[in-house]
């Protein structure tokens, strides 16, 4: 990938997170990996957030007050720069407190089309009926359909993996038949940074009229995504993941489908009408906020949005493709070291998960950690895919617009370290 | 004082002698609105005569805004083209999504330029267009039913 | 109620909120007379919260890094706090991202009992089976109630209100029979201000063997509430009511209850074992937490547990009680008020809600924001209870710790310029 | 530095060496235990012989800290009374849970002091726990398949 925009200036971004100036075990300066989990936020996303709190802090859409007004208008321009982030309408987002809601919100939500009227058929599922999956999902894309499936009685089915950690499409036209009725897969991979063609996967699921839904959460963070282009129906995403807050993630969904879709959580603001034996219901984005929402967080991921389309995707994307190849290089260097995933940075994000031969991952973590190297280590919450990959579990770099060529050296040689340290090298 | 901005005596007059109030027969469609944040509701009847709209006529309970503002209504519609009305209603609905941006034209909209302090006051836009929802609603019903 | 306390030093406690200096509508002095919608929040929880995104922020319990650590431990450490708090152990606190939530998880987790095992049984509803609420509940506890018994088959029934505004209690032992599975009901209305004889609810509903299901949110802001003590089997409410984030919810469950119950949202965090056909699940509360969670909005909440105990819970209800009472003689003393709820002190809190002859709630609310007073006006999320209490909507003044006497007459005052304003008096 | 106060060569030398690894019969009672975050399993059997350990054999796959603790509880526990062996289990489990504040016995816990230095790190508590867990587990099941 190339692009002409001047690269990052990787130490003013930096500048702007307060927590990278900090040290771990006995002062050692940090080095943290692990935006993949979480990100990190800039002081003005903190800042944004208090300044709405001092101020304008109120309940949205309730009251006639000034306050409230003024934290409505805060609230729903959020949603507005958040929608044109992803290439959507204002009324296509709804918040939910992270992706794992926004996944739920839409297995329940058509598992309640059984109670509901005609204009829900399409949403409805049972015996017979097809949910798709991948082999690669986050647990989060993947058990809230099990558990769909098992409350209607439909079939859960999934793509496999290669053995080069790509999506096995060879069974697409057998998988993606008549009896699908949903189609939910991941847009890059939280483990092996692998993306997937979303694109051609949505026309065979089209083709046989199955919903699509796209995780985008390790996507949108770190790349210029457009759902409109990409055709899925639904997608969801976390603000945390991308340097706004715990407690907020995203739902997209196509509006008419939204439109369709019957309520999920219930309670007050997603209402039309109320009696004490039946309600009717507001139409979306309200229909599927049920209670106070998450004002504050809507607000400060607002301004994260503003941070990064500042700095803009594509030179973020750019920059982590650089750290990715010098990541991918340097592992592949190492003896003893087997990356989990493309080995090249073709269709393929910052995530480089790997196996130290003879360390298991929770060793090389504490090595690396001793160093203020902070990676992840385990199953990433995709226990299927290790067991796919053969690793009971792994060690996960993952990066972020704030991380830097020297971060990636002292990765490198903390492996070594680890190697030495546990005597297999 | 903002508070006369708003509440111009036009609209209290509107208020304490509604036009037009009261729900007749003969009609061609009805529509039922409700405000789901503060419960206020209104029934509202047409009746076309080809394609002009011969009466309106509704009931309901809320605010002074939303109740001037269907009287209002039904002196800007009554006897006009259903094209003519759907003008004056989206030059309303304009002015009252304006957040005081927009300037009316007091020839479209007469008494309704009344409002025009409303629309700075976010939270009462949905009260002031309450009747107006329940008129476009009841006038695509009818043509439906004619259709 | 008396108190042998020194009376809270509002003026001290008021230099904490820094929006309570601003002013709205031409220059007018903030009255805040809103905190039944949400409250604000003290620079010690504003601080609290950025000291952690600021030092320690990182995803929990999944990583076995340095920030990981510090991260999970103020998470635990806050809900530790939380749990101390309502009188309850740690493991009985499951974080939401607000009391609707709450209601909702519990009510669907019920509805998943019909495809758990046998420890699930006594979740299990169907035709025949009594779900209970009253008329006076927030929409967070009526509507999941009504979805949960059009999903299953069961009954919905309620309790009626008096004209007093108090609970109606007289067809109690009809209403709580062998038939009932769940009595769902809240601690202190939202609209009256009730406060509702808890213990002797909870005792009916334990003699046939239903669950009780308690709406905290009016309640645990306010005063000591202990849910041991009190025998609830499932209580919630809302950090944002109680000077913490919005974004965050606390539901507590009866340890054996929590462990019976079948998850809610799936995903990760909340797994035990997860293969591609198939998933088991975490104890709890961790089953109960899928995703990522509300980190530092957890910790904030925490913060905000200890400003309100620095205080005292029982000198803020001494503080509310006061101001309650100046409201209701006030209001009294106008003619052409009805006060909707208990027209005294006893068995109630500081939510006054009124109706002024002549003048619908919502210009009464505009007459008083433009005065700098603000409160709500509409059915406050309780249609129902509106309808039976014959009023359309109601303006609704609610008290915290910060409001003062002098922002109690401002209220009066502004009632009389409103009916001078439409010509009514 | 802090890695080698956690990593203490004892534990190092279980890893390397563990003690009584391998699945044998006869058995009273199996258990499976798995660490949800990062996968770890061990599965560990427990022969009782009247009101003592017989034998405690095990198998899995795990971190260094994860075996190298089973391999401990071996050398602790066979032999004992089961008394004498949940007295050390507890021992083990306070150690552990003490956040490097406990100081250990090493009459009670032999090599089981060297995971003094692991308590500090939450993270890899459950880990040293692991085998332990199950050791409980298969005890009580062996219990409940005599009573
Ligand atoms: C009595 C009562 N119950 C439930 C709720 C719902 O709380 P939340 O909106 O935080 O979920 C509220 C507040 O809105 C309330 O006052
Ligand atoms: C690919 C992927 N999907 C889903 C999730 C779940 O996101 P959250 O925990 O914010 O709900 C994550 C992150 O944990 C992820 O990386």
């Amino acid at each position: 990938m190339t692009t002409t925009a001047a690269p990052l200036d990787v130490a003013t971004v930096r500048a702007d997170f307060p927590i990278l100036g900090r040290t771990v075990r006995e002062g050692k300066r940090l080095v943290y990996l692990d935006s993949g989990a979480t990100s990190q936020r800039p002081r003005q996303v903190l800042d944004a957030e208090r300044a709405f709190l001092e101020i304008a802090n109120a309940a949205v859409h309730r009251g006639a007050h000034q306050l409230a007004e003024e934290a409505t208008d805060a609230y729903e321009g959020a949603r507005a720069k958040i929608a044109a982030f992803v290439g959507v309408d204002f009324g296509e987002i709804v918040f939910t407190k992270n992706a794992t809601e926004g996944v739920n919100l839409v297995a329940y939500a058509m598992g309640n089309a059984a109670t509901s009227g005609p204009e829900a058929d399409r949403f409805r599922l049972g015996p017979g009926d097809e949910i798709v999956v991948t082999e690669m999902e986050h647990h989060a894309n993947l058990v809230p359909w099990q558990q769909l499936a098992e409350r209607t009685g439909a079939t859960l089915r999934w793509f496999g993996v290669t053995d080069e950690g790509r999506l096995d499409l060879s069974d697409v036209d057998e998988l993606i038949n008549p009896r699908t009725k949903v189609v939910a897969f991941t847009h890059q991979s939280n483990v092996l940074g692998t993306v997937n063609p979303v694109k051609s996967i949505v026309d065979k699921a089209q083709a046989v009229g199955a919903l699509t839904v796209l995780d985008a959460c390790q996507s949108v963070p770190h790349s210029k995504v457009d759902f409109h282009a990409l055709g899925v129906d639904f997608a969801v995403f976390s603000g945390h993941k991308m340097l706004g807050p715990s407690g907020i993630g995203v739902l997209y969904g196509k509006r008419a489908l939204l439109e369709a879709l019957p309520p999920f959580l219930t309670g007050g603001s997603m209402i039309e009408m109320v009696q004490m034996a039946r309600s009717t219901f507001a139409p979306p984005p309200q229909r599927f906020e049920a209670g106070s929402p998450m004002t504050s967080q809507a607000v400060a991921l607002g301004a994260a949005v503003d941070y990064l389309s500042a700095i803009g995707m594509d030179r973020i994307a750019a920059h982590e493709h650089v750290l990715t190849e010098a990541a991918l290089k340097g592992l592949a260097e190492i003896p003893g070291v087997r990356v989990v995933g493309p080995l090249d940075t073709e269709d393929r994000g910052g995530a480089v998960s790997f196996v130290v031969e003879g360390v298991h991952a929770h060793d090389a973590g504490q090595v690396l950690d001793s160093l203020g190297i902070e990676v992840r280590v385990g199953h990433h919450c995709a226990w299927p895919l290790h067991r796919r990959m053969d690793a009971a579990a792994t060690v996960r770099a993952s990066f972020y617009l704030y991380n830097t060529l020297d971060e990636v050296q002292a990765l490198l040689d903390g492996v070594r370290e680890t190697q030495k340290f546990f005597g297999v090298a | 004082m903002q508070l006369q901005q708003m509440y111009q005596e036009i609209i209290l007059d509107h208020y304490k002698n509604p036009h037009g109030r009261g729900l007749r027969d003969p009609f061609d469609a009805e529509s039922h609105q409700i405000n789901p944040t503060c419960g206020d509701e209104v029934t509202l009847r047409v009746k076309l005569d080809g394609e002009t709209v011969a009466d309106v006529s509704y009931d309901g309970q809320g605010c002074s805004i939303s109740q001037a503002s269907t009287s209002v209504l039904t002196d800007l519609v009554v006897g006009k083209p259903i094209g003519e009305a759907f003008k004056k209603m989206d030059a309303f609905v304009e002015l009252m999504q304006g957040r005081g941006q927009v300037e009316p034209d007091e020839d479209v909209l007469e008494d309704g330029i009344a409002f025009a302090g409303v629309a700075k006051y976010p939270a009462r836009v949905k009260c002031a267009l309450l009747g107006w929802m329940a008129f476009k609603d009841a006038v695509s019903r009818s043509e439906g039913a004619k259709a």
